[in-house]
């Protein structure tokens, strides 16, 4: 799904102790060189180490920031509608798709005939859409009839786009090239369209900072104006600020109508909309974030480092994934602490069913039946940047109390059984509104 | 016209003021001569070396070739006069006629009918469209909690009585739109559904009201972009300008109101929370008590008229009320209404002759006619602004709190290992936790409790294997399985029935430390409430939010007490170690504190020295009309004239610690100076110091994140000391917020009515440029024409807007003002208009010839370049920067005092000790004000003449206070009797720059009438010498240059609205704030309205001049430096006027470009000189 | 996203009431010729009709299928695991993924180089995936160290796959290749194998009848022992009797540890996890479902056909897309009556807002200023699946009073504007247990 690129900045996650003192409190002065930080299940490498793949937290994680993009930018506004449009297209990507069979005959081909046949197979292959603003232009009129020729509507969608980032010909292959885009093309009146430039602008800048732990580190910028593509009149950038420099999360391009009107050689008076009394041809913002990008900011924003002094006046680090409650892979963590195991797991697993039947994603921590200390597990689930760890033990069985640990505060609280659910779909719920 | 670089033609007065061009003095001054007398110009010559003034080479300015339009009149004065006369005249008349008329019987009973009704004197009542007298008193009233929708108004002329309501009122509705249109407003010129007078002609007619601007808003067609004639002549207005107070008097008015005694009490509260010093004078006379009132209509009214006392409780209704509460009390709120009507009536009746006394000059009326039509021309951006500015500060706000509630997340870990005891911070903190509790459960219960649960585990278990490997897989459950309750959940429903052992009301969070419990909002077990988790309540004001982020001061610690508000902790305090072994309260972690410290010591020390760095503040980079305000601010704080301040020895700074440390022993730390330290904070290993406060070291600091402190938190003083970005973007957020806080409300509560196409003028609705999905609307803002004692306008929002700044949310307020399509703004700043009426007074008092003064020479001679300019002047003599100097020279000429100066520079400096700050307060204050010399008194002459002393007089014959004090003594040890001799006559300045401006000042506040020396208006009378004696001195001083310089403002008025009607130039009046005036012009007129204000400009100076006899007027001040051209209102027109709710700034996100700022030579060039239009 | 075979089915669709007995009722016996039905809010077809994408409605009902699927056989099993997997892979898909450059210089170079260039692009040049099983075996070792080695788990995705249908070396290009697959890969103790076979394939079609309107029409078969691949012990798919015919929308293989073992071709040990006592190389069961078909599936099944007639004793034809409302794109359209239209609309406009913010998906018909009778709006909110309409009228204003006319009854019932959203909630929410 990412690999290259997103190697380099893996790198730069697990060794940033050194330089990075972006989320840094005041006790993380005291630096160390404590071994990197495992994010593995966030983000897992293949045996051989040259591609990697989202692990199930970073999977999930993937998944809430884009449902939440989807309720901000889709389901909270009336005027925009969703497409799914083909990954293939008759031109315009990067990469040719080219059948297996075809190029194995090819190769058996004589020589003469080789050059007809290339040259056939080239025209004839479809190219791997690179980014999803083609497929939106071309859904552009079977969605005029829907939003009876009334602007502005916005069509959105998510999905994979392969953008080779090396254009060099010896350099083959997926490497850093796929990406997840999360795709708003918005068509409104020439008039307006720099206002609404502005407005989406805004409207994604405070959606990112929503779920940062460090909001001033996601900002906007206009792109100047000699760094804009032909037909573009503004641009603006979602950046993030990482540890190495800033990168762009986000994309919103002013492109007026040429680009329309490029993919729609039609006449022009199929592609007018209505503005007040005059039919216009309307103007074409691309705002398009590279999710990818997007997860590899957030566990860069929430990542904290906390020295702390256990009772030994020993140094130790604490890693703490602090990612928003809306956004955390896991919400809560179930513990058993020693006793009776198989009752206590009996409890375990019904609570466990209780929590997931609520939608609340939960971790069965209690499965591992290797003992270890109540530390290296809070410290394991910090890492994980789980929000609860909900500790069941012997006293469970009489009185139905539990411990419930705060990820953030590292408090732990008694909380009975009964209301652990509740608590939880609360404080999630809640989080969303700071 | 072309520039005339022609030397010879270049005329200069004796002291080589380069003067008018030839020509314009000849039409403006005509044959009258300007004579100077050679001993004056000695004199002049004499004091302008000894400030090393003279001789100084001076840069010449181009001639200017202008043909004047035609003036009226023998002199300039006389052509003001009839200016004035004519504009005002319909006006006048009308009044007059309102004056004298008895009014018609009130009716009784008033119409519930939409729209206006009128009442005759028949005693009928019939349906019209508008009162159609030249002159009536209005009274409007609003529904608050119904929006801005005018409710229902009544208004009375000498033939009728009038009632309105509005539909609002009469219809009952379902909804109502909130946005308001010309229908919804009161009609006093035209028909409804129209925008037309009948007959198509505008009529100079005449509103009368009280804080008649309140009424206007509410007026149809005054949010016309052209026509009305109509003008508002305001009784709040009228009554400032009579009897007005300053707003110290008022509070003292008031005071004195609920019974002499009680008022006496609390003056002296008064002045003590002023901080002035006890051994000030008292208010010495109570005279201007009754002739004087606070400016509402029931005080007015019994102040003027007398009688019954105003009922003014119906007026709850209108405040707190429905609109079914308005309805149902009708009748008596209509009375109420024209009760109102009735009173400003009466009062009116009373004011006009005394205002035509008092202020007698034409110019003063028209002016304030004209003051009273301001205009603010909006569009779409208005509401895009709001939105963009409330959004932002939400957003900060948020980032805010999140910020802050990360910092105690993270405080919270301190509570392992109670690592909170070493914390230099938070070690103070209550961090007890609760213990869980639960129901008392007999152990056999709970025995049993455990064994049940046992049981149905071992049960759920043998249901599936009798023995289980957790480690093995289990296989999918069977079908019977899945149709079966699963067990586990069972187990845990079960569990769950254990609920009933805990107590019904929960502990709040019993496991947290307590200090975070109380910043956590209580999960309530309603589903479907409100809840926040985390620390949701924290906020910045709380005491410990300070203490979360580790604020340091200069390196130590932030620590509060309740006693001394805020204050910080010095280690190396030894003293009090040892006896600290018993207290049971928190231990102060007093080595941590030298950690800290030391830290910062050495972070420090590679830097600049500690002391030394007084990095300049953003905050004071202070632009003119804020100086303006922080001087006003501050001065008013300055209730002591400083007459007795000069000869002020300085206190050592123990005495003015109270008494009460002596107990707790004499400690002082060695190294650290500071406020403190205070030895009753008994905190061992540690001195407490506070931390200092603007209006002197005794008061208490409640909040270190106040205003005061943003500039010291902008220079590193004021520190995050944990090195947090939270804490120190925490603070930053604050600084963002700080206006938009402050301004939200009445910012947002600007009444707008926008127009239809059909209501928009068609240079408008025809322009290229107009759209059709856009807005475009006015504010009118609710100006009190003469709102202060000075005769200065005052409004809440637009007159005290600061100018847009990077790093303040909604700061870009004035640019909203954004012209419609075909107009423009053109407007000017008078350049340093203050100084130059204080300068071209002193001149006239000294020689009489323009730049005699060593002060008036800088202001029209000096150059930033040289160190010659007076803000130069004083920072070089003062050792401080111009940005500062501004203020202290304002400030000084506004009349505030030495110990305004001494404050000023503590703050600006806190590390400067107290004999320090004096010793340059005195220093800048010897240079340019002068010392006190004394005329002798009549008796003083006699005296030095009988026992023959040999006084040592300067060359106008006055004295030093030491040789006062000295004959004084002679006299004292020559007369065996002990009568008190008066020795003292005229006292004046002497020697300084500014002597004798002051001089000049003094003599026209102690004067028997104080009047303006320009259009002759007297001071109110509860400030006359023969009401006050010689209490408020300062406000006195003051406001003959204030007063003036509204003077200057009715006069550019006056002759702005003669050019405009002259040259038939499309321009109205918009807003004046302080010393700038803006027009809204058409488009095609702009430059010719450029000229006009240029021409109006030059009138205006040589009015001045000519008043204070002199015949002329230096080229330098003529003319606007530059008059602005601009689609909207700011301060420059290259401002850009970015800022955190508009990064992109005005003309990326609204499309205004950079306006054009002209002066007098590119506007000639431009209308080739001529006001007259284009044929 | 899907093409020809889509556009197949599309035909079928749209001529079906000809044909297709399936399901109408009884209603439906009175068929007339009425023209094609209109879907292309479901499924839109570019300009060329050469090849199509999801509508706004497609695109939505397809998200809330696969929702479904997620909550299914992720959320609700503390046991799966969700990954996400390049979309190229080194080998295995049906189509080389060749990088444009380097075919436009292939055709400049000179012949001899020819033949080797292409040899060696064919080498590096890397694979588009065909199925998500191989991602997931890749990710089977980083999983189990999160699992502790502990069997049974699985690991989840869903995805977009490429399918070249036919091998003819004359159709080049996407054709009908395009899939959203939702996979599922169970690894269990070859004890279990089989037992978990017969577990999913219980609980996958069980899942595909429940959001059915008619459940018949989906049934379960075993694959023939004769059709299966090499190395797949078992096999069981998931049909949908389209009008066409029965077509598999699912499939569940039992692959033993075969391909496991071939993916990773490192030691056997590495692979072993726990099972009891015993170290186990785990078996593997695919399941996978082509979630393109199932759209289409739905849409078949939910398609009815009713006669009736009007007030001018004409008989017409109404189509009514009955999809279930967990999955109705669309679950309730505004629409405001005559009178004064700026306060209508913005009573209309707060209760959008209020309804999207509850999460209800809300069709802003109210801005579409044609006025067309309320029978015709009817009959295009019908076709389109929508629930509910709302329409706000004068009286609106005056009471609060709404009028709610039921998809499913064609009743219009009275309600209260402040009653609608927990209405719509529970109706949806209540839908989903039945």
């Amino acid at each position: 799904m990412f690999t290259y690129c997103m190697r380099r900045r893996l790198c730069l996650l697990l060794t940033r102790e050194k330089s990075a003192p972006a989320a840094l409190t005041h006790q993380s002065r005291y630096e160390s060189t404590t071994p990197v930080l495992d994010l593995q299940h966030y983000i897992s490498q293949d045996q051989t180490g040259n591609r990697s793949a989202y692990g199930p937290l970073g999977t999930e994680l993937k998944r809430n920031i884009l449902r939440q993009w989807w309720a901000s930018v889709v389901e909270s506004k009336s005027e925009v509608f969703s497409v799914s449009t083909p990954h293939c297209s008759t031109g315009g990507g990067a990469a040719k798709l080219v059948d297996r069979g075809t190029l194995d005959e090819l190769r058996d081909l004589p020589e003469g005939q080789l050059k007809e046949r290339l040259s056939r197979l080239l025209y004839h292959s479809h190219d791997l859409r690179s980014s999803l603003l083609q497929g939106a232009l071309l859904q552009y009129i079977p969605s005029l009839m829907l939003m009876n020729r009334k602007l502005p509507f916005g069509l959105a969608e998510t999905g994979f786009c392969y953008r080779p980032e090396t254009a060099s010909p010896n350099t083959i292959g997926c490497g850093s090239s796929e990406v997840t885009e999360a795709s708003l093309v918005w068509f409104c009146s020439p008039r307006t369209s720099s206002q609404w430039l502005d407005y989406w602008a805004r409207q994604r800048l405070q959606w990112w900072r929503k779920f940062a732990s460090g909001p001033s580190e996601f900002s906007v910028c206009d792109v100047l104006s000699e760094e804009l593509r032909d037909g573009v009149s503004r641009g603006v950038k979602v950046l993030y600020q990482f540890p190495s420099g800033p990168e762009t999360l986000e994309t919103l391009w002013r492109l007026g109508d040429a680009e329309l009107l490029k993919s729609h050689q039609g006449s022009q008076a199929e592609l007018q909309c209505k503005d007040g009394r005059k039919q216009v041809v309307p103007h074409v913002l691309s705002i398009s974030a590279d999710m990818d990008r997007g997860v590899l900011a957030y566990l860069f924003n929430s990542l904290q480092i906390v020295q702390k002094v256990d009772s030994k006046q020993m140094l130790h680090q604490r890693k703490v994934l602090k990612l928003h409650p809306t956004l955390a892979p896991v919400k809560v963590a179930l513990d058993m602490g020693r006793g009776s195991t198989s009752e206590l797991r009996q409890v375990c697993e019904g609570l466990l069913q209780d929590l997931l039947e609520a939608g609340i994603s939960a971790w069965p921590g209690y499965t591992d039946t290797t003992q270890s200390s109540l530390d290296s597990l809070h410290t394991k689930y910090d890492e994980m940047g789980v929000l609860f760890t909900v500790m069941i033990s012997e006293s469970t069985l009489e009185n139905g109390l539990l411990l419930v640990r705060n990820r953030d505060t590292t408090i732990r609280e008694t909380m009975h059984i009964s209301e652990i659910r509740q608590f939880l779909l609360k404080y999630i719920s809640a989080a969303e509104n700071i | 016209a072309k520039h005339q670089q022609n030397s010879k033609e270049t005329r200069t007065n004796p002291l080589n003021i380069q003067m008018l061009s030839r020509n314009l003095r000849e039409q403006i001054f005509r044959s009258s001569v300007q004579e100077y007398a050679d001993e004056d110009i000695d004199r002049s010559i004499r004091h302008l070396e000894k400030h090393s003034l003279w001789g100084k080479e001076a840069v010449l300015l181009p001639e200017v070739e202008l043909k004047l339009p035609q003036m009226y009149g023998d002199d300039i004065d006389e052509h003001f006069r009839i200016l004035a006369q004519k504009q005002s005249l319909p006006y006048l008349e009308a009044a007059s006629q309102l004056q004298q008329a008895h009014l018609p019987q009130m009716p009784q009973k008033w119409a519930w009918e939409v729209g206006w009704t009128r009442y005759g004197l028949d005693g009928q009542c019939k349906k019209v469209n508008f009162p159609e007298e030249n002159a009536v008193v209005f009274d409007v009233e609003v529904c608050m909690a119904e929006g801005r929708c005018p409710t229902l108004a009544v208004a009375v002329s000498p033939t009728a009585w009038y009632s309105w309501c509005s539909k609002r009122l009469v219809e009952e509705r379902y909804t109502w739109s909130s946005q308001l249109t010309l229908a919804d407003l009161i009609p006093l010129e035209t028909p409804s559904n129209s925008s037309r007078p009948p007959g198509g002609q505008w009529k100079e007619r005449l509103v009368i009201g009280h804080n008649v601007s309140f009424d206007r808003a509410h007026i149809k067609e005054q949010y016309l972009l052209k026509g009305s004639k109509m003008r508002f002549l305001d009784t709040m207005s009228l009554h400032m300008a009579i009897s007005g107070l300053t707003g110290f008097q008022r509070s003292l008015w008031m005071a004195s109101r609920h019974g002499k005694r009680r008022g006496l009490q609390e003056v002296k509260e008064h002045i003590k929370k002023l901080g002035r010093r006890p051994e000030g004078p008292m208010i010495g006379s109570w005279e201007w008590v009754n002739i004087s009132s606070i400016n509402n209509l029931t005080d007015v009214h019994a102040l003027y008229v007398g009688g019954e006392p105003l009922k003014k409780e119906p007026r709850d209704i209108f405040v707190k009320g429905s609109m079914n509460d308005v309805r149902n009390n009708f009748q008596e709120l209509m009375q109420y209404c024209a009760t109102d009507v009735l009173a400003t009536h009466e009062v009116f009746t009373q004011q006009l002759s005394l205002f035509m006394e008092r202020c007698p000059h034409p110019v003063t009326f028209a002016g304030m006619l004209e003051m009273g039509v301001s205009y603010l021309p909006v569009n779409e951006s208005w509401g895009r602004y709001i939105e963009d500015a409330q959004d932002t500060y939400e957003e900060l706000q948020r980032e805010m709190k999140k910020s802050l509630m990360i910092l105690a997340d993270d405080a919270c870990q301190l509570l392992q290992d109670d690592r909170y005891k070493e914390d230099p911070w938070l070690w103070d903190l209550d961090w007890d936790v609760q213990e869980f509790k639960k129901k008392k459960m007999p152990v056999r219960k709970s025995k049993k409790a455990k064994l049940e649960a046992e049981t149905a585990a071992a049960a759920a278990l043998n249901n599936k294997s009798p023995k289980k490997d957790w480690d093995e897989d289990p296989g999918p459950p069977s079908e019977e399985e899945q149709g079966r309750p699963d067990p586990c959940r069972e187990l845990v429903e079960r569990l769950k029935g254990t609920v009933n052992l805990l107590p019904k009301r929960r502990q709040h969070m019993p496991g947290h430390p307590g200090w975070y419990r109380k910043l956590c909002a209580r999960m309530s077990e309603k589903e479907d409430e409100a809840w926040s988790p985390g620390a949701s309540l924290i906020t910045l004001q709380m005491r410990l939010t300070p203490k979360l982020m580790g604020l340091t001061w200069d390196g130590f610690p932030l620590h509060y007490t309740d006693k001394h508000g805020w204050g910080y902790l010095v280690p190396g305090h030894r003293d009090n170690l040892d006896t600290t072994e018993d207290s049971e309260g928190p231990v102060c972690p007093h080595r941590a504190i030298e950690a800290i410290y030391r830290e910062y010591c050495e972070e420090k020390g590679k830097g600049k020295p500690l002391c030394l760095d007084n990095q300049q503040s953003d905050d004071l980079m202070l632009t003119d009309s804020s100086v303006w305000q922080t001087v006003e601010e501050l001065s008013m704080l300055e209730v002591v004239s400083d007459d007795e301040a000069v000869p002020r020895t300085v206190r050592p700074k123990k005495a003015q610690r109270s008494s009460l440390e002596l107990d707790a022993g004499e400690s002082e730390c060695p190294y650290h100076h500071g406020n403190g330290p205070y030895n009753d904070v008994n905190i061992p290993g540690v001195w407490f110091f506070k931390l200092p406060h603007k209006d002197g070291n005794e008061n208490n600091v409640g909040s270190p994140f106040s205003k005061d402190f943003l500039s010291k938190m902008e220079d590193g003083t004021l520190h995050s000391g944990r090195g947090e970005t939270n804490a120190t973007r925490a603070l930053e957020i604050n600084k963002m917020m700080s206006f938009w806080r402050n301004a939200q409300k009445r910012i947002s509560s600007q009444m707008v009515v926008w127009l239809r196409k059909g209501e928009l003028p068609r240079t408008v609705s025809r322009h290229e440029d107009y759209d059709e999905e856009g807005q475009y609307g006015a504010i009118l803002p609710q100006v009190v024409t003469a709102g202060t004692v000075t005769r200065r306008a005052v409004e809440p929002t637009w007159l005290t807007a600061s100018n847009a700044r990077r790093d303040r949310v909604g700061s870009e307020l004035k640019a909203m003002v954004q012209v419609p399509p075909g107009y423009h703004l053109v407007g000017a700043d008078v350049d340093s208009q203050e100084l130059w009426i204080a300068a071209v007074l002193g001149e006239s008092h000294f020689a009489g010839m323009h730049g005699c003064t060593a002060f008036g020479w800088m202001t029209l001679q000096g150059k930033k370049s040289q160190g010659t300019d007076l803000h130069s002047r004083t920072a070089n003599a003062v050792g401080i920067s111009r940005e500062h100097a501004k203020v202290f020279n304002y400030g000084r000429i506004y009349g505030a005092g030495q110990p305004f100066a001494e404050r000023l520079l503590m703050q600006f400096n806190h590390r400067l000790s107290q004999p320090e700050a004096a010793d340059k307060a005195k220093q800048m204050y010897a240079l340019t004000k002068g010392l006190r010399r004394y005329h002798l008194s009549e008796e003083g002459e006699w005296l030095v003449n009988e026992l023959g002393v040999d006084v040592n007089w300067d060359e106008y014959g006055t004295v030093s206070r030491e040789e006062l004090r000295r004959i004084s003594k002679l006299a004292g040890t020559s007369f065996r009797n002990k009568k008190r001799w008066d020795l003292v006559g005229r006292r004046v300045w002497a020697g300084g720059t500014e002597s004798e401006m002051f001089n000049k000042l003094e003599s026209i506040a102690h004067s028997e009438q104080p009047a303006t020396p320009v259009l002759g208006c007297r001071i109110s009378r509860a400030l006359e010498p023969a009401a006050v004696k010689d209490e408020f001195i300062t406000s006195r001083v003051n406001w003959v240059v204030q007063s003036s310089a509204v003077d200057y403002l009715h006069l550019m008025l006056v002759a702005m609205r003669w050019l405009l009607e002259e040259f038939d130039i499309d321009g109205r009046f918009c807003i004046s704030i302080h010393d700038e005036v803006r027009y809204l012009v058409k488009s095609e007129d702009r430059y010719r309205a450029a000229l006009a204000l240029q021409i109006t400009n030059l009138l205006t100076r040589c009015m001045f001049a000519y008043k204070l006899g002199m015949k002329d007027l230096p080229q330098s001040v003529a003319f606007f430096s530059a008059v602005d051209i601009d689609q909207c209102l700011r301060k420059e027109v290259t401002m850009d006027c970015a800022t955190p709710s508009n990064p992109i700034g005005l003309e990326g996100r609204f499309g205004i470009p950079q306006g054009e700022a002209l002066d007098i030579y590119q506007i000639i060039e431009k209308t080739k000189g001529s006001l007259a239009k284009e044929k």
